[in-house]
């Protein structure tokens, strides 16, 4: 399935959307944290996994979803949720703590939730599986069209919960894509010495299934077989397993050291950045032109700064604030 | 308990009361669908979806795949798109299978989520032992379920409180544990106790969630029980009532949220509490309640508290083990004499 | 790899006492259990799991081990625990609750152990495969050419356990087999029902590992096939998943009434008992003879009784025995 | 926390200290082996096992899949075997994945097998908040590990203790679950408790499993912490001095198995108690210790117990929601004043 040139814009736009939205949270992260990098202080504490290098996977899925469809991220969801339309200054705000945040401060940057674009994430390996095939199986009994796809790291593909929830899926034949984002690292370990092989889409088959293994962190390749397989769940075809070769640009956290990575890597990956790549596809086969890139890139400058300013001058909840919304 | 009188008794088994509970609410409202092992063509291990299947069929009653963390995530996921799901955990014992989709996500959602994303389902899980089933068949964690936040946590004692906190429960916007007792669940194979069978109305009735229940009213010693448990302390207090100490017997339903006032209330009257309980001792349901008369009644308390539960040890398979480590009204009577000066 | 005259005629022996085993087992079960039927009375309550129709997949594997392997087994074990040698005295003593059996009655029928034979079994699906895959990696080492056998269900084939346990084996290349006793059901529901795929053979290519499907329910196959996985492992080879076609004769639990087994369902299997196969073979082939057989059946079921009659005439633990053993 | 005197100090964080304890232990006795995420090459997200891999090698310090319930699960068969696993869950919050390999399976082999088959294990794992890392990653669920039988529990405070209860653990025959607790680790992005940067001897100690430790001795209340609530509890005691009233501060150490008799007798000579646990308020650490009191000490109690814990819901991520929330010095001395009629 080919992108229309309003598609590849919409991917190219949202991809630097995310870029911008990332590098700003990364400046906003250190603030307070420099010299000594103490996780607890600056105006966003605790853990922050960034997505850079990773957009591709979302923005080729997230294309064919609309706001119905329920998607399910991992603890590295900014792109996900960015691509699947979360309010930017509600997630801002969130991963700042702030009251106006997506769940007032509650949820932090590995809770985001939006319902009103059936998007959350988690900060367990796998936890969102399930959640997926069960949304995915609730749209199909109800009769609707609707999909949902759980995306999650090479590494959560030895838990548990991927083999139960791939089982489940297609024995209820749900309408679900499961995606994995391999970037080759779980924290520190590579994914040669953590998993028996080197293809997940492999194990597809242990389910019936199809599984496709996409190379090259490319946009495009991942909207055509993310384009099938969600046609072909909309239309009762079942789940579809998806593993994307992509790039982690950062660190596991910010803050990590990375003494794990072999010479070079990062640097190589950085000179094959795919929203670099992108734009030059879209510049040479004159999908965009000079000055449209240059909108594009200040609209999503703009609207990542507008967002992030409006994160930085909300107020924090009140203290009695944290007693509420345990029950409904 | 406090059935209507204006027509004919009832008296059904927990089971039984259950799945009419269930089936009702199935009726009512098409959201409502059940899931987990053998809970289909089989009607439940414990008869309490029995009839479900054959009536609602296969799309509504799901019989899922021994996938426990799967399932109790995708009734998360089912629960997050407007259905209400009602899924088994068989025995409680296989809770560390599956623990993460029900405490860190059904747990936790409404909450990571401000209140966006509540989970309106409920897990229902068979506990306790006494029959022989052995150390991962015969548990009740109740303690283990009632430590963590964000889930409503209820142990019905008899057929009427099991058919009313279904009910409420099915309706609750939050998850809800349901934890029933196999020893109170009227299915022939694995005994009964006589007092869980009880009349239940046929008609839609709810019991509040978060309310106990005064089983015996009685002035000179509270005794608290839950599920199992409740049923030894009336034992007890019969007991005890021919020696003239007259014992008030209270019946917990739920564990979260704790209904602190009425077991203040008691226990500011009697002066004197015993807390029976057959899971673990230690850092559980008992010491909870203990420490609550301390914080909070201790002016009122005129002896030491006490609790009759089961000892911190693996449950063990033979009968000549089990049967002396479970808690019994003659246990329950003893502690309770001895709060009052009488031992 | 073909068994041995001496092999077959072991084999034979072994699914013979196993059955005899069960038999008077089941005898004593219902001991107090008529006409109400409640499983907390009479000589031995609790639930209780036959294995009669799937001994094939005890004496074709355990053929190939002696006491310094390692075996987990499930709820139904006592076909396994028999043919990897469990001491058969204590085995029915700690099944009917007593002093004198293998855990002094803390166990049970669903928590034999015999550390003599490293042999064990647990109540929760998939729960001695992680122990398997462990031992295994301890034998490799050490240097010791040893290996761990996980015996499980088909149902226990969808458990999250299944999945991790295959793939950590692989990433350590542990001796280990994984082999699945199908006996077409988990309690009352049919692996179709369950399970996406109808061979979980194929689920060891998930994890880089042989697979194999045996039907038949044939000891000799599965003597063959298991033979070459532990020869396999022994020489560091690594772990092999092996999927073993079996009968169900009894319910899942005693007392189970069956609703959900299609009409003559049973009837059909019984009439493919493998115990009565094997032995027809073996006369057939002149491995056995008419007196031999006659012997090797008094002896099983001499041996039998002799155990049976000790456990009944033993003593139960005195109650504070509870307490001791918790620790070491 | 008693060093011996005749030596130049050394003071180490606990992360080095659990290090070094893992280090020597390796060296003496062969069949001690590492597995766990990130403990490798790594040397563990909090730093614990710095170093080991370079010492010794990928066979004993294995780097695993994100597989807990194999993990963990094959640690049980290596110490059935005769080798004495070290296994790491990296955050405690993390159980739920793998809750029956902990407790069905490591805690009650050695049960069901009537002794054949202890479990010499060591499960560490991280606990705590305070650094905004929201409700998956800032637990303490010291109840939840509490409550089941089988395995011994042990919370260091302080490098002292962590290297010699590490020692300890290793050496005992019963798996022992170590929950180290973040804000003491002593990694600079964590920041650190300065009192748990202590004087650790180079050479081989232990410290008892079951023994807890007068942190601070004291007459007129006693004051119960574990972990990171022990320096809390002194920071109160601190206070509490100013104002004439002498605080005792009992550092528990190990839950399973607990020293209620250090307890007792403080609580009995005291007449006054206050829990401080940062794990979830209730049916957990701080009822059972107020329970113990009411049960064994009720007579000598001159006032009601009292705790300050964690309330009973999810660990926000705001700042400005999860610090009010957490007990602190502050908190334990006003509950103190208030168990001394000084409030
Ligand atoms: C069940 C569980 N185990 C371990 C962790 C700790 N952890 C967080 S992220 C991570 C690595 C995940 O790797 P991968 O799935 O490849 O995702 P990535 O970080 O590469 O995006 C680990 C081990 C966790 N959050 N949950
Ligand atoms: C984790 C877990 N879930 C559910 C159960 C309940 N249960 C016991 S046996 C069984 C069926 C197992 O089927 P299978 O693995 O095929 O073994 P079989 O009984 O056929 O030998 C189930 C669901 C359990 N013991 N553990
Ligand atoms: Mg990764
Ligand atoms: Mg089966």
């Amino acid at each position: 399935m080919k992108p229309t040139a309003d598609q590849l814009r919409w991917m190219y736009r949202t991809m630097l959307t995310s870029r911008r939205f990332e590098e700003a949270v990364a400046a906003a992260y250190f603030e307070g944290k420099q010299p000594a990098f103490n996780m607890a202080n600056g105006p966003i504490p605790g853990e922050m996994h960034l997505s850079n290098g990773q957009e591709p996977c979302a923005v080729g899925v997230c294309a064919h979803l609309d706001a119905g469809d329920f998607v399910t991220a991992t603890h590295r969801p900014h792109h996900v949720a960015i691509a699947k339309g979360v309010n930017l200054k509600a997630m801002a705000a969130e991963i700042f703590g702030k009251k106006t945040g997506l769940s007032g401060g509650r949820g932090g940057h590995m809770h985001l939730f939006d319902a009103k674009v059936n998007f959350s994430c988690a900060g367990i390996i796998g936890e969102g599986m399930g959640p997926a095939v069960g949304a995915a199986a609730a749209f199909r009994q109800r009769g609707e069209r609707r999909v949902a796809v759980s995306f999650i790291g090479e590494g959560a593909a030895n838990q548990g919960a991927f083999h139960e929830a791939l089982n489940l899926a297609a024995v209820w034949q749900a309408p679900v894509l499961f995606v994995i984002e391999d970037n080759a690292w779980g924290i520190s370990v590579a994914k040669k010495d953590s998993t028996a092989i080197a293809d997940n889409a492999l194990r597809a088959a242990a389910y019936g299934m199809p599984g496709h293994r996409l190379p090259g962190n490319d946009p495009v390749a991942v909207f055509d077989i993310a384009g099938e397989a969600v046609a072909r769940a909309r239309n009762g075809g079942g789940p579809t397993l998806i593993e994307i070769e992509t790039y982690r640009l950062e660190g596991h956290f910010m803050g990590d050291a990375e003494g794990y990575r072999p010479e070079g890597e990062v640097a190589g990956l950085k000179a094959k950045d795919p929203i670099a790549a992108l734009q030059a596809r879209l510049l040479k086969d004159g999908v965009l032109g000079k000055e449209e890139d240059a909108s594009i890139q200040s609209a999503a400058r703009d609207a990542v700064a507008v967002a992030i300013a409006a994160a930085r001058s909300a107020p924090y909840p009140e203290a009695r604030e944290a007693y509420e919304q345990v029950f409904a | 308990m406090n059935a209507p009188l204006n027509r004919t008794k009832r008296n059904l088994t927990v089971a039984k009361a259950m799945a009419e509970a269930l089936a009702q609410e199935m009726r009512r409202d098409p959201s409502v669908l059940v899931m987990g092992e053998d809970i289909g063509r089989l009607g439940g291990v414990f008869g309490n979806t029995r009839g479900l299947f054959e009536e609602f069929g296969a799309a509504r009653v799901r019989d899922t795949p021994i996938s426990e963390t799967a399932f109790i995530g995708a009734a998360v996921g089912m629960a997050c798109v407007g259905m209400k799901p009602v899924v088994e955990l068989m025995f409680v014992d296989f809770f560390g299978v599956c623990m993460d989709a029900i405490y860190n996500l059904a747990a936790k959602n409404c909450y990571f989520s401000g209140g966006q994303s509540p989970v309106p389902m409920v897990l229902m899980t068979s506990t306790g032992g006494g029959y022989g089933d052995a150390g991962q068949h015969s548990q009740c964690l109740y303690g283990t379920f009632a430590h963590l936040p964000g889930m409503k946590v209820v142990v019905p004692s008899n057929a009427y409180d099991a058919k009313g906190l279904m009910l409420s429960a099915i309706r609750d916007p939050n998850p809800v544990v349901y934890m029933f007792h196999k020893a109170l669940q009227g299915m022939g194979w694995l005994g009964t106790v006589k007092g869980a069978i009880n009349d239940v109305p046929e008609d839609d009735y709810v019991v509040p969630i978060g309310k106990a229940a005064i089983a015996r009213p009685g002035r000179d010693v509270t005794l608290v029980g839950l599920g199992a448990t409740v049923h030894h302390a009336l034992d007890a207090a019969e007991e005890l009532a021919k020696e003239g100490i007259d014992a008030e017997v209270i019946d917990l339903r739920s564990l979260v949220p704790l209904d602190r006032e009425t077991v203040l209330a008691s226990v500011r009257k009697t002066g004197r509490l015993v807390v029976a309980d057959d899971d673990y001792r230690s850092f559980g349901v008992s010491g909870e309640i203990i420490a609550l008369a301390g914080e909070s009644a201790f002016a009122a308390l005129k002896a030491a508290p006490a609790r009759v539960a089961f000892p911190d040890i693996p449950i063990p398979f033979s009968p000549a083990l089990e049967r002396p480590l479970l808690p019994d009204g003659a246990k329950i009577a003893a502690a309770a004499r001895a709060a009052c000066g009488k031992a």
